[in-house]
């Protein structure tokens, strides 16, 4: 692995890239990209808020994976990964319902317009969001970890049937703006920001499965002295538990 | 010698920030009674708890009959009888009904002609329409003692059994430890009446803090804790 | 739907808001990573994240 | 298949002898069925139109009371470790379980019926089409709730956790059985309601299968 020294630094390498393609691609964004036909000027919130939207699915879709490897390898690292994972998917959420309302009041006159996408990350938010409650309320590292990678894989299950369900649930409202129908020329801030936020993510989960980590081995006692460690690593056999 | 009946090598187990049992390595004999014995966390029921797969050690790995703990898990249990300290009874449902729950579970006869006489031996009769709820601590004991007697098996577990019973209780544990000998069946005993059990047992195990502080024959070990009482033994002499 | 007046204000609304939360998650993070866990053993904390903890020496 | 019908005697036995509870949580349907009507006030017209939405509510609603207490007389003496140690397989006890929290939860929907044909006037002729939408949508209910009983009862705050982590999750299934039942209410000139049916079977499928397989791991040592 790299060397600690750099190891150390490599979240932040990661946070601060990400934070300097976010801040040129939100300038191209706001200043030179050309406003758009219909929607004018608030059109422009796009640049950030659909690459929100991927990296907060990609987020999520990460703590799905680490639950899964702990559930089947049972490494507790998989555990602070998944921890990390939801965390971070429960902030990118909540700031894009944030920025999705913001976005609709211009342009639907209300707050909430009951997008399928939108709505279906605010059910995201809320079922991550009592996934981080339940490892609250749980004391025990190993059942908190078996019990919140459960529930991690039960959530992400429910994201397509919640999305087809708000879809039918409100499909005479409006047709949903897709990439497709953005021109060319906006595509450039787009994917600057989209990197940006995906590097700043990288980095945030980094530095919070080390959080995690860390919180870890204050709670797991250390292998008892007695047992010289080399031996028992091939014998063990409930290893992670 | 025949191979052992249980083997355990280096068990540990940890709960959060502390070690409950630190390198425990036994091998326990076919058809033996062994008395566990040690102070209140000494690691007596989490070792006996471990054996049950009722939970899985963190370190080191044991067999029964041949049978991984943690990789066949299924045939240990098939072959592990527990009396653990907590009664794993439905206290909204009677004596009677928690006896038929388990026996359907194991696929045997369970209607009360044939659970009736177990419940008088463990002089439940009287009660064994009564809610569980309404027992006593010594009942519930009782009835876990009926919940036992359903199979003999290979391999037998008491964790601290004379707790809670009165005097009729000790002699019906004296009996059933008795019977599980005579049937070859191998008994381990968890508890603190280390001078009634020591004479009946073929080997004793010393644990202190989660170590096997000694082994030897029943007598030998119950010496050194009434010698010592307090004082921890000096470390591990192996 | 015409194009909308006094976007503007919205826009700077949504880039201010992003902006803010991006921040403010990140100072959270940093700090949170410095915060020293009670190590079970009782002496010294334990190491502060990225000086290869315990998982990396294997000891799990 | 045996070790089921064992589970579900089990079950039978245990709900026989709480039946007690089962009134009080129908009592709780129904006055959560009148306070809806107070807070919509007395026009008949809106009180109809939402009449599938409040009945739903309400069955949501009281669906956390069953569900927590459900594994309560499996974890008070660690019955539920009793039956693991006697090989009884993990699939088997919740299934039993489920099953039982579901028909209890079916039975629960269709006594509120009549209270919402009663206090709203929105009935239907079809009954045994809402019978099966009830049916359907306890079922979707039933089997994530089951699986979050299982943990919650054994952690800190469980009647506050169980909504918080069954809610989020259940939105299709409130969506689904709303919007069923009040086609079947109010009449269905699109014919969307096989769609909605179809959408509540998949959410069933999939809880159904997936809750089982993961039902060994929350209540096995870990």
């Amino acid at each position: 692995m790299t060397s600690p020294r750099l190891s150390r630094r490599l979240p932040l390498l990661f946070i601060l890239v990400g934070a300097a393609l976010l801040l040129c691609g939100s300038y191209i964004g706001l200043f030179v990209a050309p406003p758009e036909r219909m929607m004018g000027e608030v059109q422009r919130l796009m640049y950030v808020h659909v690459p929100t939207a991927w990296n907060s699915m990609l987020a999520l879709t990460f703590a799905f994976i680490a639950a899964l490897a702990y559930l089947i390898g049972g490494a507790w690292k998989w555990d602070a990964r998944m921890e990390a994972g939801i965390e971070v998917g429960v902030v990118l959420a909540f700031l894009l319902c944030v920025q999705g309302s913001i976005w609709a009041k211009p342009t639907w006159g209300v707050w909430w317009d009951w997008d399928p996408r939108l709505t279906t990350t605010a059910v995201l938010l809320l079922a991550f969001a009592g996934i981080i409650a339940l490892r609250r309320f749980v004391d025990d590292p190993g059942r908190r970890a078996t019990w919140s990678a459960v529930a991690t894989i039960i959530a992400f299950a429910d994201v397509p049937i919640v999305y087809f369900s708000v879809k039918w649930w409100n499909s005479l409202h409006q047709l949903q703006s897709t990439p497709q129908t953005v021109s060319s020329a906006f595509h450039l801030p787009l994917r600057m920001n989209a990197f940006g936020i995906l590097f700043l993510m990288i980095g945030w989960i980094m530095l919070r499965s080390r959080i995690a980590q860390a919180r870890l081995e204050s709670e797991l006692a250390p292998p008892p002295a007695a047992t010289s460690f080399s031996d028992n690593a091939h014998a063990t056999a409930g290893g992670h538990r | 010698m025949a191979s052992p009946m249980i083997e355990a090598r280096g068990i540990s187990r940890r709960f959060g920030r502390r070690w409950a049992l630190v390198d425990v390595t036994l091998s326990i004999p076919r058809g033996s009674t062994t008395l566990i014995a040690g102070r209140n966390g000494s690691g007596k029921s989490t070792l006996l708890r471990v054996l049950a797969t009722a939970i899985r050690p963190t370190l080191g790995s044991a067999t029964i009959q041949g049978h991984d703990l943690v990789a066949a898990q299924q045939d240990v249990r098939g072959s592990v009888n527990l009396l653990g300290h907590a009664p794993y009874s439905y206290d909204p449902l009677s004596a009677l009904q928690n006896l038929q729950i388990a026996a359907r579970f194991l696929e045997i006869e369970s209607n009360e002609a044939v659970l009736r006489p177990l419940l008088a031996r463990v002089g439940l009769e009287g009660r064994r329409h009564d809610p569980v709820s309404s027992f006593s601590a010594g009942m519930r004991k009782r009835l876990s003692i009926a919940r036992v007697l359903l199979r003999t098996l290979p391999v037998t577990l008491l964790d601290e059994p004379y707790a809670n019973l009165d005097a009729a209780g000790f002699t019906l544990i004296d009996d059933l430890i008795r019977d599980l000998h005579q049937s070859g069946s191998t008994v381990l005993v968890a508890s603190h009446m280390v001078d009634r059990v020591a004479p009946i047992c073929d080997s004793a195990v010393l644990l202190e803090g989660g170590r096997v502080a000694s082994i030897g024959t029943g007598s030998a070990v119950s010496e050194r804790i009434s010698s010592n009482p307090d004082k921890t033994p000096p470390r591990n002499e192996q | 739907m015409g194009t909308i007046t006094g976007g503007w204000g919205f826009v700077i609304a949504g880039y201010a808001l992003t902006a803010m939360v991006l921040v403010s998650y990140t100072i959270s993070l940093v700090i949170r990573s410095r915060v020293r866990f009670p190590s079970p053993e009782g002496e010294g904390g334990a190491p502060a994240p990225g000086e290869g903890s315990r998982a990396d020496r294997g000891e799990w | 298949m045996n070790q089921l019908l064992a589970a579900l005697w089990k079950e039978g036995l245990l709900q026989w002898n709480l039946r007690s509870r089962f009134f009080a949580v129908a009592v709780f349907g129904t006055t959560s069925l009148l306070l809806f009507s107070f807070a919509i006030g007395p026009s008949a017209h809106a009180l109809r139109q939402y009449s599938a939405g409040f009945l739903w509510l309400a069955l949501l609603l009281s669906s956390t009371l069953t569900l927590s207490e459900s594994f309560h007389a499996e974890t008070e003496h660690r019955a539920l470790e009793g039956l693991l140690l006697l090989q009884a397989s993990p699939r088997a006890l919740f299934y039993g379980k489920a099953i039982a929290n579901w028909l209890q939860l079916a039975i629960l929907g269709m006594m509120l019926v009549p209270i919402m044909v009663v206090l709203y006037d929105a009935g239907t002729t079809d009954l045994f089409r809402l019978a099966g939408i009830i049916l359907l949508g306890s079922a979707g209910l039933s089997a994530p709730g089951t699986l979050y009983a299982a943990m919650v009862t054994q952690a800190r705050a469980q009647q506050t956790l169980l909504p918080l982590l069954l809610f989020p999750l259940v939105v299709p299934v409130l969506l689904a059985s709303v919007k069923a039942t009040s086609l079947l209410i109010l009449g269905d000139p699109m014919g969307q309601t096989p769609s909605w049916i179809g959408l509540l079977l998949c959410f069933n499928a999939i809880y159904w299968s997936l809750c089982g397989l993961l039902f060994g791991r929350v209540v096995e040592d870990s």
